[in-house]
C-alpha cells in the first residue's frame, strides 16, 4: 500500500474512534505490517505540522488520537466556555434516557438499545457530571452506570420515581426487558 | 377545473394484444396499493403516463384483481374498496373511450373527464413521491457510509465546561426515552381487525329468514336495528341479496336513497340455500413494515 | 484573517464537538464576517476532497462536523459498532416522501396521496425517530407530523429547505396544481 493510501485509511478510523487507537490495531485492520503503520504515522503527523493544520495527531496512553492543535488553545477555549457546548446533543439526550430509565445499566446494554456506540457520549455524560459508575454486574464484571442527583436537579425532579412514567403503549417492563436482553446477549 | 386533458387515451390493437398475453404470463414486482399497481402497468408497457393506452391498462388492472381475488392470501375490505375505486373510474373512461368521439356536452361526460384528471393527478403526484423515495434511498445509502465524528471532548477542555443544559423538561425527557426504549426490530401489525369476530352471512341469513317469515314485511332499517356493528349490517346486506338471488324476497323502494323495503314471496317453512360464497376465511393484508 | 488562518481556526473548533456547529457560532467565536466563514469552510471542503483526505467536511443538518470519508466505509466499519437498522422499506419510504413535503400533514392526507392506509408506516416512521408528531389539525383535531432532525442527518441535508423540488418531478400541465390542491385538502 502506498504511503497516500495508508494516511487515508489512518485518517479514516482516526478521525471518528473515540479514544486513543494502537498501532497494532490499526495494523490489524488496515492489513499492513505495523512498523509501515508506525512510519505512516510519524509522516502523516510531520505532514499536519508543515501544513500549519488546526489538529495534530499524537501518540497518548499506547495509542493515537487527534487533538486540536495547542497553539489554537484560547479559541478552543473560548468556544467551550461560550455555552454553545452547554446543552446536549440529541445522542447524549437519548444515551441518557436510557439511562434514567433502565439504571444501573452497562455500557454495552445502553449501546444495544441505542444502535449505535456511547463511549464518547457515555463520557460525556460523564464529565458533566449527570451520569455516575455504579459498581459491577455480577457475571460480566461490566461496570454499571447510574444517574446522579445532580441530574435529578437538573431536571427539576425529587427523586428517580418521579420520572414521567413510559406510555403505555410501551410492552410491560418484563416482556421490554427479556427483549432488551435478547438484544444485548 | 381545468378542461385541458391530462391524459390522451389512445389505444392501439398492438397495446392491447401485448397487455393481454403480457398480463399473464410476466410477473409484477411486489406492489402497495391501486396506484402503485396502475403505475407498473403504464410502465411495464413503456407508455408516458400522460399518454396512456387506457384501454390496455384497465384489462390488465381488472385483470390482476380478479388474480388477487382468487389468490390465497384473499382481500380485506379496505384495501379491495381502495382497488375498486380505481378501477370503476378506469372502466368509466373505458367505456367512453369506446363511444363515437363528440363534444363535451353533457353533464355525465363532464363528470367523466373531471373523475379522469382527478385520477391521473393523483396518479402523478404518487409517481412523483415515489421518484423521491428513490431519491431518499440513494441519499441514505450514501449517508450510511459516513460515519461523523463523535469523540468525548478532550479531559483539559471537558473541565472548562460551563454547567450542563439538559435543555428538555421532565415530560419531553420521558418522550425520548420512550422513543429509544421502543424496540426499533419488532414489526408494527394492526390488530385492529382481531378485534372483531367474522359475521358469518349464512347465519345472518337464516335470521332474516326467520324474521321475515314471522313478520312478512320489513325495512331495511328494521332488520339491522340490532347490528351491534358495521360488519353485521353489511353481512346482512349481502345476506339478503343472497335470498333475492334464491327468489324468496322482494325489494321495494319507493325513491332514491329512500327506506328499502323487503318483501317474504318465499315458502312459510322448509330450509333456504344461502350460498357461502362470502363466508370464505379472508387473511388481511395490511401493510405492515418489516423492520 | 487569511484564509490558511481561518482553515487554522476551524479545523481545530470543528475537531473537539461533538455536534454540528453552525456557520454563526464558528464567526461569532473566530470574530470574523459569517461569509467569510463560509467561504472558509467550502474551499476547506474542496481541498480535503482534492488531497484525497480520509475524513471530510460536511454540513448537515444545520452545522459542520467531521465525517470519515464514504470511500473508507468498509474500514471504519469494523471498528464503528453501527446500530445496522433494517432498511427501510419502499412503502416506509414513499410515506416519509411525502411526509418530508406536505409537512405538517395528517395521516389521513398521506393516506390520500399513497392511496393506501398507512397506519402501520408511520408507527415505524415515528418509533424509528425519522417522524414525530406536530399538534394537531384546527378542524378536525387530525395529529399532524412532520420529520425530525434524525431524517435530516440520515439523509445528509442541512435543512428542509435542501430537499430537491419536487416540481421537476411532476409534469408541467396546466391545471395539475389546481387540481392536486382539491385533492389534498
Amino acid at each position: 500500500m502506498s504511503e497516500v493510501e495508508l494516511h487515508r485509511c489512518l485518517e479514516a478510523i482516526l478521525m471518528v474512534v473515540d479514544g486513543p487507537v494502537s498501532e497494532l490495531v490499526l495494523a490489524q485492520i488496515i492489513e499492513a505490517p505495523t512498523d509501515e503503520i508506525s512510519a505512516a504515522l510519524l509522516s502523516l503527523t510531520a505532514k499536519y505540522e508543515s501544513e500549519q493544520r488546526g489538529f495534530e495527531l499524537r501518540q497518548v496512553s499506547g495509542g493515537w488520537r487527534y487533538y486540536s492543535h495547542p497553539e489554537m488553545a484560547p479559541l478552543v477555549e473560548k468556544f467551550v466556555l461560550d455555552g454553545q457546548q452547554a446543552k446536549l446533543t440529541q445522542a447524549a439526550l437519548e444515551t441518557l434516557a436510557v439511562i434514567a430509565y433502565r439504571q444501573p445499566v452497562s455500557r454495552a446494554r445502553v449501546s444495544a438499545i441505542r444502535g449505535v456506540n456511547v463511549e464518547a457520549v457515555m463520557k460525556t455524560l460523564v464529565n458533566r457530571g449527570l451520569v455516575e459508575e455504579a459498581g459491577v454486574e455480577g457475571e460480566s464484571g461490566a461496570i454499571l452506570y447510574q444517574t446522579t442527583s445532580f441530574f435529578l436537579e437538573k431536571l427539576g425532579l425529587n427523586s428517580i420515581a418521579d420520572l414521567p412514567a413510559l406510555a403505555p403503549f410501551l410492552p410491560d417492563i418484563d416482556g421490554l426487558d427479556e427483549l432488551l436482553s435478547t438484544l444485548t446477549d | 377545473m381545468s378542461q385541458k386533458n391530462l391524459s390522451t387515451a389512445q389505444v392501439t390493437p398492438a397495446s392491447i394484444t401485448d397487455g393481454r398475453v403480457a398480463g399473464f404470463s410476466l410477473h409484477l414486482s411486489n406492489f402497495d396499493g391501486p396506484f402503485d399497481l396502475l403505475l407498473q402497468l403504464i410502465s411495464k408497457h413503456k407508455m408516458d403516463i400522460t399518454e396512456v393506452a387506457l384501454g390496455a391498462v384497465t384489462d390488465e388492472f381488472i385483470a390482476y384483481i380478479k388474480q388477487l381475488e382468487n389468490a390465497e392470501s384473499g382481500w380485506d375490505l379496505d384495501k379491495t374498496t381502495e382497488f375498486l375505486v380505481v378501477a370503476a373510474t378506469l372502466l368509466d373512461l373505458k367505456a367512453a373511450k369506446l363511444l363515437p368521439s363528440g363534444q363535451v356536452d353533457d353533464e355525465a361526460d363532464l363528470a367523466l373527464l373531471e373523475a379522469r384528471d382527478l385520477l391521473f393527478a393523483r396518479l402523478l403526484q404518487y409517481r412523483a413521491f415515489k421518484e423521491i423515495a428513490s431519491i431518499f434511498t440513494e441519499r441514505i445509502d450514501r449517508e450510511d457510509k459516513s460515519f461523523a465524528r463523535l469523540v468525548a471532548l478532550e479531559p483539559h477542555l471537558a473541565q472548562l465546561l460551563p454547567e450542563v443544559l439538559i435543555g428538555v423538561g421532565a415530560q419531553r425527557f420521558a418522550a425520548i426515552a420512550n422513543r429509544v426504549l421502543t424496540p426499533k426490530t419488532s414489526p408494527v401489525f394492526s390488530i385492529d381487525h382481531l378485534h372483531q369476530p367474522t359475521v358469518s352471512v349464512a347465519e345472518q341469513a337464516s335470521k332474516i329468514v326467520e324474521q321475515l317469515r314471522r313478520t312478512g314485511r320489513m325495512t331495511f332499517r328494521g332488520l339491522t336495528a340490532d347490528a351491534e356493528n358495521t360488519v353485521v349490517v353489511i353481512a346482512r346486506f349481502l345476506a339478503l341479496l343472497e335470498l333475492y338471488k334464491e327468489g324468496v324476497i322482494r325489494f321495494e323502494q319507493m325513491i332514491s336513497l329512500g327506506e328499502l323495503q323487503i318483501t317474504w314471496v318465499g315458502s312459510a317453512q322448509g330450509e333456504v340455500r344461502v350460498s357461502d360464497e362470502f363466508d370464505v376465511p379472508v387473511q388481511t393484508i395490511d401493510e405492515t413494515d418489516n423492520v
